[in-house]
């Protein structure tokens, strides 16, 4: 291993991060507001990655244009979930709340399955997106250089709503005490309709990078993606948005330097994921920048 | 002196919720821990029983340090306690719930729970019967396999009293056992409580906003205000301490 | 009191023998597809039970069964195969020379393979249960995904993805119809003991349950480590089922399967279990009509492949958004006949 | 497909009417669940064969009998247990892929019962098996295809084989051409194992630069080939790569774009040169039915296990005798298919030609035919 190859693994690394940031950070959010492990989130990435490809390769859209839709399809739907299958649950036992939760990842999946066949599409990458960019000799490509970027943009802004406004503060208070958020006037369940939406929108970003990154989409595939951003959520600290965009990256960096550098053990490359979530459950089962949710709301 | 708190402390965050709190209930004492809402009565209660640690500060039991210790063991050293809004196991009955209770004294392991063994047998029927004893006790035996939140509130408390005592408490931590109680249950459960701890040789730390209450029913009180201590002694004084009354007038207000 | 617990018994005797009399009677009477079935029925019941011990009366939402059942599976094989049926198998790698040793008869191939989980689910209940409950969920999901993968990734012990084929045919209806109703035994008596109460006072209210000096963590585990040793041994009954295993049969899909089960029949209740299982497994039969072309009279809906899967998983948000209770929400059997007696 | 369907539920419908005999043919098939993709497309040729050809020479009519195994190996022995024991048809086709197949042929062998694998291609399937038979070829022949077409033909001595270890297919392939490369001389320098649904290849494909191979074997589906070939293009490694069967398929073109110009890869035939009368035929009616000409070689090789299965049970004088179904199977010779001429041994494995394909221009484009 030289220097140039480390470069190219942690370019890699940073760009594979970042879109499980993306995505890790609705997981958080979510049960930052709901206590709840939205299994369907992995699915509702790859309804956006679905919606880009149809706004692209169907109705001709540019692909800012298709990001757009995406994104506004995705966040519908998100909020439709919630306010469909969550809302009316508020009040029952977890359980009920998480197997419903496998329910919609199921329905989603099997239903585009059934709509819209298991075979992989190809997806439209724009031509500028996959522009191969050389620098002395650390190769990558746009679309790879501009992941990190939006990422961070996008946790900018995200920590921006969650902190200088009214609603952000109510999401943080909410995560605490439902009480609280119900004195400031706000209506709890407007709160969590509108984390859904926040999260599905980067959700679908996510998801239609992933499309760029590796141009397929199906079915599947927001299953193991989904899996492994939750792993991120944890590992940085579930509730936290912030840990959730540092556990997005150890994520992607591990996988990247396993294969890359222990290419005997690529075969689990899958499972380093699990294997962090289980190690930081056992040491520090807060994660890096979690907040002790036992404790609070008591 | 069966329970002694040697100034505790406890910050959540930035935020101190008990300040160095000094106190010492005395054998079979009903002891009163009032105080305006958020003046960490409660939050004194989990420290006790082990649901939070005491960022500073000694808890002593019987002269054992408590301090570190599991809230399941903590239970079984002999503290129970009820909570401030009844948390009965909703699927379970009345009976089942006060066999909870029981459940560390049952001498049987999983194994002979599996495969049936006479031991099983015996326990279960010993348990069983002094779980009836105490919900005679309580004079709710008749309701023993009714759903136990399908009882009136006032049941349902005396159902939570009963668990508690289930697990052969010497010390019995009562969070506000009283509220929403009507005048008349509120009085029964002041006689009933008193009786108890004849009875069962109890001593109670309780948390009450009904002074009237705690008036009656109660050797001593330490009224707490956000953390502070700022009166402890006996009940009738402290409805005269100017520091308590003004920490209360807001309170009273809307009680 | 006394009475109604021996009428009870009287109950369950005559359930037992009934169950007896129909494992001898189909098994001699009918046809081999139905039989079939029913050892799915049966090896199913067994891990629904088990799993609604965790899921239901614990109120542990755990995913693992894929993964239980995999290395139950897997275990049995390993035993049941002869060391010159196993040098013939493997074909990507060499198997190593302690796996071709390996050889049990299937009494202790399948309880080897209940130890085997069984330990396993310990090792895991410890990072799992020290923080609360839903983080096991996403563990033991990914615990069945890596359970896979290591498959895939041994083929000196696994053969890999090729899998384990040949594998001597024991489980019949006898076996699998007579584990299962000891699989139900034990676990009814679990449930009916203060263990069971402490699975439900955890379920219903852990703080609640704490403060009456239930180690909950030991509940948790017991409850988690009991379903594993089922699920081992319902996996080694598969493997000697269908003499043939292989990693792509223990996908989420598996446990997916298996929580309509239990969520259907209503979470907690072990007689819901086994309604549960009857239900999907025999209905899941049945409904391969979906799939089918259907003739509406008027209009013709073409075939759509898939489509049971997408019912499925309505059928699932539909019982927890509408009838949360299942079929038999977390009564038991006896406990309809107890009401009818009380009256 | 949608009008394909309802027309061959009407050709059913009426097959039933009829006076003749109905003889049950049983298929098992993953139509949903992971492997969907693949088992629609195999069963769309079994199924249109079947439309073609719905009775037998004596006017006995067949009905064709599916079961969803939804890729999974509990609803495989179900189903094949229900196709057997219940519905008593005469022969199974199916099940896709290798360890269903497997699972299949397990029960059917015990009931003496010919099943007749499309495209389960591991070499082990019809080992020790009196009931198993395939009309495609073994991973054997194929590697070694692949093996001496790149020794002799392309003249490269050195290769790097990419083995997908969630595969049966993969890692069959990649052993038999590892073997037939070495005894043809070449150097196999690194075996680099990937597992099915990765997607970030990065690193693999920057190894294969450092390595610097004569050409690079990918036994793999599509997805991953296609990902694969992507990422080489990004990082500017254009070393020949080569493919078996698993890319045959223009979603592999679609979801490569550009960067699959110039790849290799085994076919079973090709639609463009159909290599027998039966092959044009097909192909002109399903360009009829469908509107598109470029017929999948699954769907050939589909077609291939209805018609192989009828020219045996026509040879038959009870075409219900399974075992003479069985035996006339194995003793099909110079059969002339859809997907080429078969001749099936007494082991059940088909003796056929490959085909070796070119991407160019975006298309599939034959280079030459290689007989066994």
């Amino acid at each position: 291993m030289d220097f140039l190859e480390f470069t190219q693994q942690l370019v890699n690394g940073f760009s594979l991060g970042s879109m499980y940031a993306l995505i890790a950070i609705g997981y958080t959010m979510v049960y930052g507001v709901l206590r709840l492990i939205n299994f369907a989130h992995g699915d509702i990435m790859m309804v956006g990655a679905f919606l880009g490809y149809f706004g692209m390769a169907v109705l001709g859209l540019p692909f800012v244009a298709a990001v757009l839709l995406a994104v506004v399809g995705s966040a519908s739907l998100g909020m439709l979930t919630d306010k469909v299958a969550y809302k009316p649950l508020r009040d029952a036992p977890k359980i009920s709340l998480l197997i419903t939760a496998i329910g919609i990842s199921f329905f989603l999946e099997n239903i585009f399955n059934v709509l819209f066949g298991g075979t992989s599409r190809a997806f439209p990458v724009p031509e500028y997106m996959e522009y191969i960019i050389n620098a002395g000799g650390i190769i990558f490509t746009v679309a790879s250089l501009m992941v990190p970027i939006v990422t961070l943009m996008l946790l900018a802004m995200i920590l921006w709503v969650l902190y200088k406004t009214k609603y952000g503060m109510a999401i943080r208070a909410l995560a605490f005490d439902v009480n609280t958020v119900n004195l400031m006037g706000i209506d709890a369940n407007r709160i969590i309709m509108i984390v859904f939406g926040m999260g599905s929108a980067l959700a679908a970003v996510g998801g239609i990078f992933w499309a760029v990154s590796y141009p397929s989409v199906e079915p599947m595939m927001g299953v193991l993606i989904g899996l492994k951003a939750f792993a991120a959520a944890v590992v940085g600290g579930i509730g936290s948005v912030g840990g959730a965009v540092i556990g997005g990256f150890i994520i992607g960096f591990t996988e990247v330097v396993v294969v890359a550098f222990l290419p005997e053990y690529g075969g689990y490359k899958d499972a380093f994921a699990f294997v962090l979530l289980i190690l930081v459950l056992l040491f520090k089962p807060t994660g890096i920048l979690g907040i002790n949710f036992d404790k609070s709301r008591f | 002196m069966i329970l002694e708190l040697k100034g505790v402390t406890k910050k959540f965050g930035g935020v101190t919720a008990i300040n160095d709190t000094t106190f010492t209930v005395n054998s079979k004492e009903i002891y009163g821990l009032i105080g305006p809402n958020g003046a960490g009565k409660t939050t004194m209660f989990n420290i006790i029983t082990g649901n939070y640690q005491a960022t500073e500060g000694e808890v002593l039991f019987r002269s054992e340090k408590l301090n570190g210790l599991k809230p399941h063991t903590i239970v079984r050293k002999g503290i129970a306690r009820t909570f401030q809004n009844i948390r009965l196991f909703k699927t379970m009955t009345v009976m089942e719930n006060v066999l909870i209770g029981f459940d560390f004294q049952a001498n049987y392991t999983y194994l002979e729970s599996i495969f049936r063994f006479p031991r099983f047998f015996g326990e279960e029927k010993r348990i069983r019967k002094r779980a009836m004893e105490i919900l005679d006790y309580f004079g709710i035996a008749e309701f023993a396999d009714t759903k136990a939140t399908d009882l009136s509130y006032g049941q349902q408390r005396k159902v939570e009293i009963a668990r508690a005592l289930a697990t052969n408490p010497a010390l019995l931590l009562l969070d506000e056992p009283a509220a929403g109680m009507n005048p008349a249950e509120t009085k029964e459960l002041a006689t009933l409580i008193r009786s108890a701890r004849e009875d069962f040789d109890l001593t109670v730390l309780l948390i009450e906003h009904d002074m009237k209450f705690v008036n009656q029913l109660c050797d001593k009180v330490l009224v707490l205000d956000y953390g502070k201590t700022i009166f402890e002694g006996k009940p009738a004084d402290a409805i005269q301490d100017k520091e308590v009354v003004a920490a209360y007038l807001g309170d009273f207000a809307h009680d | 009191m006394n009475i109604v617990i021996r009428k009870d018994q009287w109950i369950n005797l005559a359930i037992i023998a009934s169950a007896l009399w129909f494992i001898w009677f189909a098994s001699t009477h009918f046809d081999k597809y139905t039989v079939r079935i029913l050892n799915n029925i049966a090896i199913f019941t067994i891990l629904a039970v088990s799993y609604n011990l965790i899921n239901g009366v614990t109120g542990q939402f755990s995913l693992e069964p894929n993964g239980f059942v995999a290395i139950g599976a897997y275990v049995t094989a390993l035993l049941l195969l002869d060391g010159d049926a196993k040098e013939y198998q493997y074909d990507i790698e060499d198997p190593y020379p302690w796996v071709l040793g390996l050889q049990a008869n299937f009494v202790w191939a399948l309880f080897f393979a209940g130890t085997f989980s069984a330990l396993l689910a310990l090792t895991l209940s410890f990072p799992v249960f020290r923080v609360r409950g839903d983080y096991l969920a996403i563990v033991t999901l990914g615990f069945g995904f890596i359970i896979r993968i290591l498959a895939i990734n041994n083929p000196e012990i696994t053969n890999g993805s090729l899998g384990l084929n040949d594998i001597p045919e024991f489980s019949n209806l006898y076996w699998t119809g007579g584990v299962a109703i000891l699989a139900v035994i034990g676990i009814l008596n679990v449930v009916n003991s203060k263990y069971g109460r402490a699975m439900k006072a955890v379920r219903d209210d852990e703080d609640a349950a704490i403060a009456m000096g239930v180690n909950t963590f030991k509940i948790k585990t017991f409850a988690f480590c009991t379903s594993a040793f089922l699920e081992g041994v319902g996996g080694g009954l598969l493997a000697a089922l269908l003499t043939s295993i292989s990693p792509d049969l223990f996908t989420f899909f598996f446990t997916f399967q298996l929580l309509i089960i239990i969520v259907l029949g209503g979470l907690g209740s072990t007689t819901g279990a086994i309604i549960g299982t009857v239900l999907v497994i025999g209905g899941a039969e049945w409904m391969r009509f979906l799939d089918e072309p259907m003739n509406f009279g008027l209009f013709e809906t073409p075939a759509m492949p898939g489509m049971r899967m997408v019912v499925f998983s309505i059928i699932l948000i539909f019982v927890m958004l509408f009838a949360r209770e299942g079929i038999m929400g977390k009564r038991e059997l006896t406990d309809l006949f107890k009401r009818k007696g009380k009256k | 497909m949608r009008k394909l369907t309802t027309l061959a539920t009407s050709v059913a419908l009426l097959a039933t009417v009829a006076v003749a005999k109905e003889i049950k043919v049983g298929a098992v098939m993953p139509m949903s669940g992971p492997l969907a993709a693949y088992g629609q497309v195999t069963y769309e040729g079994i199924e249109f064969a079947h439309k073609i050809q719905p009775t037998l020479k004596n006017g006995d009519t067949i009905k064709l009998i599916l079961l969803d195994n939804k890729g999974d190996k509990v609803e495989t022995a179900t189903g094949t247990t229900r196709l057997i024991s219940s519905d008593k048809v005469v022969a199974i086709l199916g099940a896709l892929t290798s360890t269903n197949t497997a699972q299949t042929i397990a029960i059917a062998d015990k009931k003496k019962i010919p099943v007749i694998a499309s495209v389960a291609t591991n070499d082990k399937l019809t080992m020790k098996r009196t009931f198993a038979n395939r009309v495609c070829f073994t991973d054997s022949f194929q590697g070694e295809v692949v093996a001496n077409y790149a020794l002799k033909d392309l003249g490269l001595k050195t290769a790097v084989v990419i083995v997908d270890q969630a595969q049966v297919y993969s890692l069959g392939l990649a052993k038999a051409f590892q073997k037939a490369f070495k005894k043809g001389g070449g150097k196999i320098v690194k075996k680099i194992k990937i597992t099915s649904g990765d997607k970030d290849f990065k690193a693999v494909v920057s190894q294969i630069k450092r390595i610097n191979p004569d050409f690079m074997f990918l036994p793999l589906y599509h997805p991953e080939a296609s990902m694969i070939a992507r990422q080489s293009k990004q990082i500017g490694l254009s070393k020949p790569m080569f493919s078996g069967d698993g890319v045959a398929n223009q979603t592999f073109i679609d979801l490569g774009g550009k960067s699959v110009e110039g790849y290799m890869f085994t076919d079973f035939f090709d639609y463009s040169a159909p290599p027998t009368q039966k092959s044009k035929d097909f192909i002109a009616a399903y360009a009829k039915e469908t509107g598109k000409n470029e017929l999948n070689s699954f769907t050939a090789l589909g077609a291939d296990t209805y018609f192989l299965l009828v020219d045996a049970m026509n040879r038959c004088s009870d075409p219900s005798d399974s075992i003479c179904i069985n035996k006339e199977i194995k003793a099909s010779k110079g059969f002339e298919g859809v997907s080429g001429v078969i001749n099936m041994d007494k082991a059940g494995n088909a003796t056929r030609s490959a085909v070796i394909k070119v991407i160019t221009n975006g298309k599939a484009v034959y280079k030459t035919t290689v007989n066994p």
